[in-house]
């Protein structure tokens, strides 16, 4: 198997899932000529011409809003938000559109797109390009949200993504795009949506995660064991829906858990997780259910002391693990 | 320039008013239906409201005034292949597409088998995919974007369909107006776009929502023609919206209507309608009802008559007493039916 | 003292920031003539003028945007959302822009904005006349998120939110707006954002509520204390900034805790207070944190059966807190 | 009209080329000091270009080629009292307004004295409250409706006091440009819109963002006066933007103002340029230099020598040099900086 990182498994699903199918389109900002600011459709349009991949004007509501027309017309249309941080102007056809569609009119219509945004800090990105949004996308009935970490998984989601029937967001950690890499198969496959993945197993503790932050608690899981901390890792994969039998069972094995997301902590994707926890399996846990993620600030600052600051590391994440396995 | 037409022009025509409907293509059959199809959505207006003081109905959002752009626009289009995108205001545009009245009275109770939606929409949202009319929402100036990625799509299948899309003046305001609009022009979909100028946005009138006189003006900034047009003469409206029709399936885009109007009745229910608008103005729309101008002309023309008006209201009357009747009797959802179709039922 | 429904309360509170500053100007769609869709601002356009009550274009971004434009520029804007389903158009400027201002600038500008927005369902609103938006808003750093229940409480927390400094999302349960009565003091007082109010003591559980469900918990403690059931009732008042202290010290004496909430249940605002919770008072736990919530579904149907099944009741908080304290 | 001036007056003006400048009552003085503004953000972008190579910067959006817009406009306003709302494209704008070569290198180094705040913003963002230079941000358009809520706040304290603000082609596209032109309109604002049509959204040319040949042609449709100018000629851009100024100090409301221009190096360092421009346009584009432009002007009319271009240049070098080296050797701020300023801190 080729090793390819997650931007070209990304690049590659989404070509094959065109070749595919002739009603898959693709618009947003730069994705023409360009290829995309991160050159994830580089040569889409010399291969599938400009009707299919589509350059538009920067109007990120019209983005999504023409696609969920398209949708309703038959085609598959995958929307690039061209930073997750430029999302806000969107989420009014993304929640009051997209998500709402198949339930107010009981299936007489349904919304299958895609909404493609990356996302996530540690790049020097400043305020408006580090963002995480999950919190606010996983919140809504109707919509499915996924945030693969590994090329592997990214290109068998994407497939996933494309042919699913409903809306999808599709998360992409920009960090993740030229650092990670992984074997990835040639040719077609799938990893379904709403399942977790168990990246790493073991017996002590939990540490939930998904995007950048899997790897992170790969790594402090990894430091960790030389102290003796036998640590599983739950990659969500999926986030909604939520494969909760998979991230109970692991809880309910090890009886303590820690969450990690790159997002601030107050009201992120963690607290439901939390919640779930709290609420599900209860009487399993044994400590608290911590959360590593950033601080409670408006967005992730550029100067790289203050970003330093707000990105969770492998050394928080394995701080974190060792308070709690000593609880 | 803006408008296709202006004043001087309508002025014009309204000389050849004895051959208008010929030279339009209408027989007088279609205009009888069409007359038909005016009529019915202000009986069912005005049924409505009876019921609501009645307390049968929690919320009435209605459409007297409107019927003449209503009808006027979705007589230009090819019934069930064409897509319509209508907003809360459309009742005549929903009937003309072909939703029975039953149907309507299913919505507007909020009945279990209410085919636009089984009740979870305000009434007023109606859908069908089978009618290619398309759901929409309470929010203001959504579905533009949608009917032009519609529009979009019809273009990119290479299908000769039209998509066409309703809205008041309030809608103009919003950002999902211009970048539907500016996308629309610069692919050149086949769309169109119909702005029901009834002066006010619920209580803001037209001088608080624009510094110009026209919605229709703004066309040119989008690189495509705007029409100003009496919204309440079905004849002019159909004559706008025939022209925009062919421009759209023959690839040349889109065209903004507008047609200027009135809503008679408040609001919605939820309105008393007294504030914000003079009686004496009111009272100035009423003379221009769209109903009475082409009655006036069916019966100019001999082609409606007294008895023949009887004849027709009494025909509507019964069907909105069986289909009130109907839906009224008709089972209320599960409660527990709230819980489907949030995401597609799993394929068994 | 006069008793008061929440509306008038909330008129009064406004009525009198007006006169106290003139720098408080209220914008919004049919807040003039019209005193607004559900008449808050009857009378003010008459006394305040059309420079300081304005009309607006319906556009919810610009309404925002606007007044953080005003407010940057010494204005104190209290912006009228018309229905809070209809604000996500404007998330863009609040969540970016208003929320970010005195961060990305270090204070070299603020955003002293009120942005009101009436929420909450059981009014046979629909999908989008009756959601409830905290779970958006209180994730945000730079934002404060207040939503009152009572008319002592709507007008104290009116006046602090005007007087603030900082933006603050004001929710206001519409379905209390005529409602909730309650004794209303005449004249200036304040209630300070960022505290909770314990509006019943009890010692077996501990219910947190805000809003219409402040009532309805109420009303399930009255039900279950003929059972013998000792319930404590809190009403947040302030979701951001979360007065933890109230809260956790209710838990800590009562060692089970209910939520409850209208919006749907994954990633709501409850989320985050139950995870708070498990982190920070997990030994005094002695169950699992409970969360009565909406089900999951896009938004709350219009048909009365649909919408019944949607809206937690005092039936259904009874319920849980029976279950809850047999366990 | 969109256009107060058209193409055939503009040639017409070219005839009284010698007397322009005295004409909009420029003193020589005055012309040297707006020469000095574009040269200075010219040579800043070169350096930080320079710098990104050697490591030294992690990121740089740059201005040229925009100089004469921004110095045009900028110098029409009353400095320190009317407020400016620029976009990342402003870097001449932001030194006009009077922000300090070592207050932009201290920006984009992300040091912990960033008057700007404190290394939080992208470079190229900037901000003072004592020059009224107001937050901004990157997501494109969001600073239109912020420049209406200003002039509207000027307008209702009756402050005879400017807005003024900028942005690209491509934002125009988006929901918040057209409510927010619409809304000053409306209320007549005292805001001046400028918008800096380089040809390009990053890579999407204008033929893809609109389907009209120039922005300002949408100013009718909100109701006042759209003009196009040329970017590249600081005195002509001067003079819309003096004509702008008055009109919106005097209460007659908005103007929409088109500067046609260029940038000539990539879009951001994250950007390569390459895939979307031809090397013969961009030459084209070269040859139209705006500081190359009002050099020679300023030589033709003997305001400018070789020796003093040299003076100045040395001049502006050695602030560079200076400020470079202050910024560089400036503290990072403090990690736990990262927490404050989320809030007003409590008052002790
Ligand atoms: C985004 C949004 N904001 C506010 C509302 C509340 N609202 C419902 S109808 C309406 C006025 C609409 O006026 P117009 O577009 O002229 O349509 P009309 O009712 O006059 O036909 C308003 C403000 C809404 N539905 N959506
Ligand atoms: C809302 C939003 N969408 C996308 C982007 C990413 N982006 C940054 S600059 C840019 C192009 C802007 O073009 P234009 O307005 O013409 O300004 P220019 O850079 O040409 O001066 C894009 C798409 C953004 N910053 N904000
Ligand atoms: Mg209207
Ligand atoms: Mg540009």
């Amino acid at each position: 198997m080729a090793v390819k990182t997650v931007i070209e498994a990304l690049r590659e699903g989404l070509w094959e899932e065109m070749k595919r199918d002739e009603r898959v389109i693709v618009l947003g900002e730069d994705i023409g000529i360009q290829g995309g600011v991160f050159r994830l459709t580089d040569g889409f349009v010399q291969e599938f011409g400009e009707e299919r991949v589509i350059d538009t004007p920067l109007a990120e509501s019209l983005i999504v809003g023409a696609a969920i027309g398209a949708a309703m017309n038959g085609l598959k249309p995958v929307a690039e938000i061209q930073f997750a941080d430029f999302i806000y102007p969107a989420v009014d056809q993304i929640i009051n559109e997209a998500a709402k569609i198949r339930y107010r009119s009981t299936s007489n219509y349904s919304c299958p797109i895609v909404v493609r945004a990356p996302y996530g800090g540690g790049i020097h990105g400043g305020l408006y390009h580090s963002q995480s949004l999950e919190a606010l996308f996983s919140h809504i009935a109707g919509l499915k949200v996924v945030a693969p970490s590994t090329p592997y998984d990214a290109k068998g989601l994407i497939k996933a993504a494309v042919r699913d029937v409903d809306p999808v967001i599709f998360l992409e950690h920009k960090k993740t795009y030229r650092l990670i890499k992984g074997e990835v198969p040639e040719g077609d496959y799938v990893v379904p949506l709403g399942k977790a993945d168990v990246k790493r197993q073991g017996k002590n503790i939990t540490v939930v995660a998904y995007g950048l932050m899997l790897h992170y608690s790969l790594e402090a899981a990894e430091a960790v064991s030389r102290d003796g901390i036998d640590v599983e890792v739950v990659d969500l994969r999926t986030l909604r829906p939520l494969d909760k039998e998979t991230l109970l069972s692991s809880v309910k094995k090890t009886g303590k858990v820690i969450i990690v997301h790159e997002d601030s902590k107050f009201g992120g994707f963690g607290a439901e997780l939390s919640a779930t926890i709290a609420e599900e399996a209860f009487d399993y846990l044994d400590g608290p259910i911590v959360r590593v993620t950033a601080p409670d600030v408006p967005a992730m600052p550029y100067s790289p002391p203050l970003e330093d600051y707000c990105m969770p590391s492998p050394e928080k994440i394995a701080g974190a693990i060792r308070q709690l396995a000593a609880y | 320039m803006a408008h296709m037409r202006n004043k001087a022009e309508s002025a014009g025509r309204a000389t050849k008013v004895k051959t208008k409907h010929k030279e339009l293509g209408l027989t007088r059959e279609k205009l009888l239906d069409m007359y038909e199809k005016m009529l019915l959505p202000r009986m069912i207006s005005e049924r409505m409201w009876r019921m609501l003081r009645q307390g049968k109905l929690l919320f009435v959002v209605s459409s007297e005034g409107h019927e003449a752009t209503g009808v006027g626009t979705a007589y230009a289009l090819n019934m069930g292949s064409d897509y319509i995108v209508h907003y809360y205001r459309d009742l005549s545009v929903v009937l003309a597409a072909g939703m029975t009245v039953k149907d309507v009275m299913l919505q507007v109770f909020g009945k279990a088998d209410d085919p636009s939606g089984g009740g979870r929409e305000l009434p007023g949202l109606f859908c069908s995919s089978k009618l290619r009319l398309v759901s929409t929402s309470s929010p203001i100036a959504v579905q533009l974007p949608h009917a032009a990625g519609i529009a979009l799509a019809s273009k990119i299948k290479g299908e000769k369909i039209v998509t066409i899309t309703y809205f008041g003046d309030g809608a103009t305001s919003k950002g999902d107006f211009h970048e539907a609009l500016n996308f629309a022009g610069i692919h050149k979909l086949p769309v169109i776009f119909v702005c029901e100028n009834n002066k006010y946005a619920i209580s803001v009138p037209q001088s608080k929502q624009m510094a110009i006189e026209n919605v229709a003006d703004r066309a040119p900034g989008y690189g495509f023609p705007g029409v100003v047009v009496d919204g309440n003469d079905v004849l002019e409206v159909y004559r706008a919206a025939k022209e925009a029709v062919e421009r759209a399936r023959n690839g040349l885009g889109p065209t903004l209507i507008e047609a200027k109007t009135y809503r008679y009745a408040p609001h919605t229910s939820n309105d008393d309608g007294v504030r914000y608008r003079t009686q004496e103005e009111i009272e100035e729309w009423k003379k221009k009802d769209p109903i009475e101008k082409f009655k006036q002309y069916l019966k100019e023309h001999g082609i409606l008559s007294e008895a023949l008006e009887k004849e027709i209201r009494a025909k509507l009357e019964q069907q909105i007493d069986e289909a009130v009747d109907f839906a009224d009797k008709a089972p209320l959802p599960k409660p527990e039916d709230a819980l489907t179709h949030v995401y597609a039922e799993p394929r068994r």
